[in-house]
């Protein structure tokens, strides 16, 4: 049985309470993508600059539960400065890791090498592996993932082979 | 009818559901709005039907056919008893609400709506009597007006007149799924009648708490939804005026609807079978006919009164513990209301808190409750939803609060 | 897969209506065809789910609304490797396989079918493969073309090019309901392929009785029908290529379908809830998933072997004690056919037949079978039809012999 | 619980087995119609001769089981000669026999005075009224009346007030 405090990790509700990134980047040059999340309303914009293959700033907007909150705060701090093919390795880790099931993570120890996942560094993503836990939950994490993608997408950038 | 108040006690005996435990507590189901939970009487007239006269129904003449056949529609006669329909042959089962609305949408809609016309839905609105009308409206170029709110959560009637001018078709809710309002639907039809449209009534959110009876309230479609009554998933049901559903088009195709059928097209059936295509809810239909069965048993008056004091005692405990630190998005008095309350706390997203009152064992629904538009109208994205039934008395009230109080320390600043 | 044989005593057992009388006499129940009985595990499934876990699903974040969701998606997941479908997100839950033939229609239908586009269905489509196509013919002008039988009741395909040439579908069953014939889909998916058609198979007859394997056939969409395979009432499913599924317009409107809602339009969902509106059968398809695990367990091709063996044995029978005074409608052994069998006595209608051998217990359909069009090439009002199913046995198919001879003798001239 | 005699009474198999005013009328001057039984496929055809309010003639075709067989068999004969509003009222009266419930039939005598109805007298057609225990077979009893109201209907007769 999965506990409250495997969902909400202080480090979340750091990043829900003091959310990194928030605010605009004007519109061109940057590009803006909006994401929902159906089940809860969850809203949330992102500001891409991206240039030269790379993500170069990122600003948020939007509303949204802690989990998504915060999942777009983290988001934002780990893509910024990131080349695109880096960001899109980052966003399948992300969603892989939120995809292994509960019964995986029950047998972990915690966190130990949980920070890396194809050798991707989480860092304080690795917080959020708990909401795997709550299945309901996992859509308000990957808001920002996937919205994010969809935004390189948009972007007119192109896709690694 | 039973004028003795409800035996809650008793009541909840009635429903296995409620003694489960969830996270080491008991169970606290406050999201009947949603979903409600079903009573022992339900189950087992399912399970007996299966058990000991399945078949399909109006096909065969062998006994058990004819017993199946008798259990459903002898469930459209109860149904329809219980919603005040002058005759069975006026109610269409269908799979629920949503498909009640979208029956009138396709079938009355495509024979009566052109382009230009215009449809006129409210606010509140569920996304059940907004959507068919947004498919309508892209098929066909018909226009969509809005009746606006009040600043009490009441549908804004002064403008009425106005925006039905022209208009073929009112379409609106009884009761909110959002706010708890319940709007005053002969009026309203009244007003659609005046302006020369049909009135369409979702009593999904109704038909559970309230007696319901479609000739009081004048309308001309009624639609309800079996899971919210106590009834199992899968039925739902839709009254229509007997001319109305005389001259409707078929909705879906198949077995049972049909007098014929040859390579060159096909007759239409009687209603209410010309609406029922294919193998219907059987089992579903004795279902809600047990869950009618059992709220006449009650008594609605029963009914209506222990929500209208359970809801005053949620509004004003809700109040006492955390006064103006909860917004209460909804009438605050029990005057033409529900026992429906949504809310939020400032600077907690309903998703959280509803997380968190789930460790405490207390089921509440966070989100958009398929109503955006409305959360649009409210400026939020979500809110936080309890909603009373039969089986809720004040001790889950007290629950509630508790476990709010718990929420707000765990996401404290 | 399990390669022991069906131990039959053991499935009746599981089937808690065959302990029923009737009239005095054993329940033989030979309407399997029509619908199925349903053993405990899928009742116990039911019922398990109402009084430990239910809620509505995919909308709460507490406890039993987690479970309730985990349920329904798991359901879909069974059904789906049921059906060899390759991802649960191409299966799309429905009321029946006449809601899933009319969502194409409807959907894939008003999408792609114009003016003179051409349809192709055959002369032994149940009614619900055949209105659906009629009422877009009504609205759309497009032409239906039919697949002939030949002398033993087959599809003639010797002029199938010619048929398909210029078709944008090809929509026939995989089983009849009425002459047991089993087709050959995958030749016939390939021919409409070859056409540049596509190709919907109802699949209603056939899912019960065979292993089906949706890739296997190359066919693109795919529908079934849970009441008749052991499952409730009110849940079907329809399988179609994601590609389609991903571009179709959704059916009908309302919550769950949407991702999004506004005042001025909606964006739909992902698949498949996209074409999951309102509030679903959430038990149903609980009670559909236990029905495929138990038929997973029996092994189909145990249930297979069993249903043919059952199916010489009275066809054998009914010769042996009838001669020509009884004609079978449908194939004379059992070659690339199932266990329906349908038959008329010389002088004696299909529904005197059905009344006097209930009075024998026995429950047979006496009818059109939902399949006018068909009667008609065969040049009759009705048949009589037994089918039998994995309860079903010799003594079984005696006691049918016996009725027969009883109801010969009573409408003797 | 009804047996099998209550139904297959023996006039109703004589009606079966010899049905009266089986053929066809010249149309004009005699009206057709056609009648349906959806749930099994019994398809009825009249012809009507009607002349100066009077239903000079009837003819029938069609197939069905031995109940609407019968039923139409018997139908033909009791309205040959009967006044427009005669025959109307014996529709109704036939339609009335066939709604009466089950439980109000057990209690009567045998056919004492079942035979009359609203004053009509019923003949032949008294043997019809088992049927009202085989719920499904009513619809099979009363397709030629259904058929013969629309047929008066179609025939541009006045209804009575
Ligand atoms: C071949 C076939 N197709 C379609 C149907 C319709 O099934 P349902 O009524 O469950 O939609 C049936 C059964 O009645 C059938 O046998
Ligand atoms: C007001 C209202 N209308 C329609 C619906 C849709 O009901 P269903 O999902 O049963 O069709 C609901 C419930 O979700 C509702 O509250």
């Amino acid at each position: 049985m999965a506990g409250l405090e495997d969902l909400y990790r202080e480090i979340i509700l750091d990043h829900y309470r003091a959310p990194r990134n928030r605010g605009e980047l004007p519109v061109p040059p940057a590009h803006q993508v909006e994401g929902y999340n159906p089940l809860c309303g969850d809203e949330i914009v992102l500001y891409l600059d991206i240039d030269d293959g790379v993500v170069r700033d990122v600003r948020t907007g939007g509303q949204g539960c802690s989990i998504s909150q915060a999942s777009t705060s983290m988001m934002s701090a780990a893509v910024k400065g990131l080349r695109i093919e880096e960001a899109r390795q980052l966003i399948r880790t992300f969603k892989a890791l939120m995809s292994i099931h509960e019964s995986k993570l029950e047998g972990e120890t915690d966190g130990e090498d949980g920070a890396t996942l194809d050798g991707v560094r989480l860092g304080d993503l690795e917080a959020l592996q708990g909401v795997v836990k709550f299945p309901v939950r996992i859509k308000c994490a990957t808001l920002a993932w996937n919205t994010l993608e969809q935004g390189l997408d948009e972007a007119g950038q192109p896709q690694p082979a | 009818m039973s004028a003795a108040p409800l035996d809650v006690a008793r009541v909840q005996a009635d429903f296995p559901i409620l003694k489960r435990q969830v996270h080491g507590q008991r169970l606290v189901y406050l999201d009947s709005a949603s979903s409600s939970q079903k009573p022992t009487a339900v189950l087992e007239a399912m399970d007996h039907l299966y058990r000991e006269s399945y078949a399909n129904v109006h096909r065969g003449v062998y006994a058990i056919a004819e017993e199946a056949t008798a259990a459903y529609e002898g469930a459209r006669a109860r149904v329809a008893s219980f919603l005040g329909v002058p005759s069975p042959s006026e109610l269409v089962f269908t799979r629920n609400v949503t498909e009640a609305i979208n029956l009138v949408a396709q079938s009355w809609g495509h024979a009566n709506l052109h382009e230009g016309d215009v449809v006129v839905l409210t606010d509140l609105e569920h996304h059940a009597n907004i959507v068919p009308w947004h498919i309508l409206a892209a098929e066909r170029g018909i226009e969509l007006r809005w009746v606006p709110l009040t600043e009490d959560y009441r549908l804004d009637v002064s403008h009425l007149d106005a925006l039905l001018d022209g208009a073929k078709l009112f379409a609106f809710s009884a009761a909110s799924n959002v706010l708890g309002t319940l709007n005053d639907v002969a009026l309203l039809a009244d007003a659609a009648h005046a302006a020369g449209a049909l009135a369409l009534v979702d009593a999904a959110q109704f038909a559970p708490h309230r007696r319901l009876d479609v000739t009081e309230w004048g309308a001309d479609f009624v639609g309800v939804t079996g899971h919210k009554m106590l009834g199992p998933t899968a039925i739902g049901a839709l009254w229509a005026r007997p001319e109305l559903l005389d001259t409707m088009p078929p909705f879906l195709g198949g077995g049972e609807m049909i007098r014929d059928v040859s390579r060159d097209g096909f007759t239409p059936n009687e209603v209410p079978w010309k609406f029922e295509a294919g193998t219907m809810p059987i089992a579903e239909a004795v279902g809600l006919g047990a869950a009618v069965d059992y709220l006449e048993a009650l008594g609605m008056d029963a009914v209506a009164t222990h929500e209208t004091d359970l809801t005053a005692y949620a509004l004003r405990a809700l109040e006492d513990r955390f006064g103006d630190r909860l917004a209460i998005y909804g009438p605050r008095t029990t005057e033409r209301r529900g026992a429906t309350i949504s809310f939020l706390f400032e600077g907690i997203h309903a998703h959280d808190i509803s997380q968190v009152v789930d460790e405490h064992g207390v089921c509440v629904r966070a989100g958009h409750h398929c109503a955006k538009p409305l959360m649009r109208v409210l400026g939020v994205p979500a809110t936080t939803r309890a909603s009373f039934y039969v089986y809720n008395d004040e001790s889950d009230v007290d629950a509630l609060v508790e476990a709010l109080a718990a929420a707000e320390r765990f996401f404290a600043i």
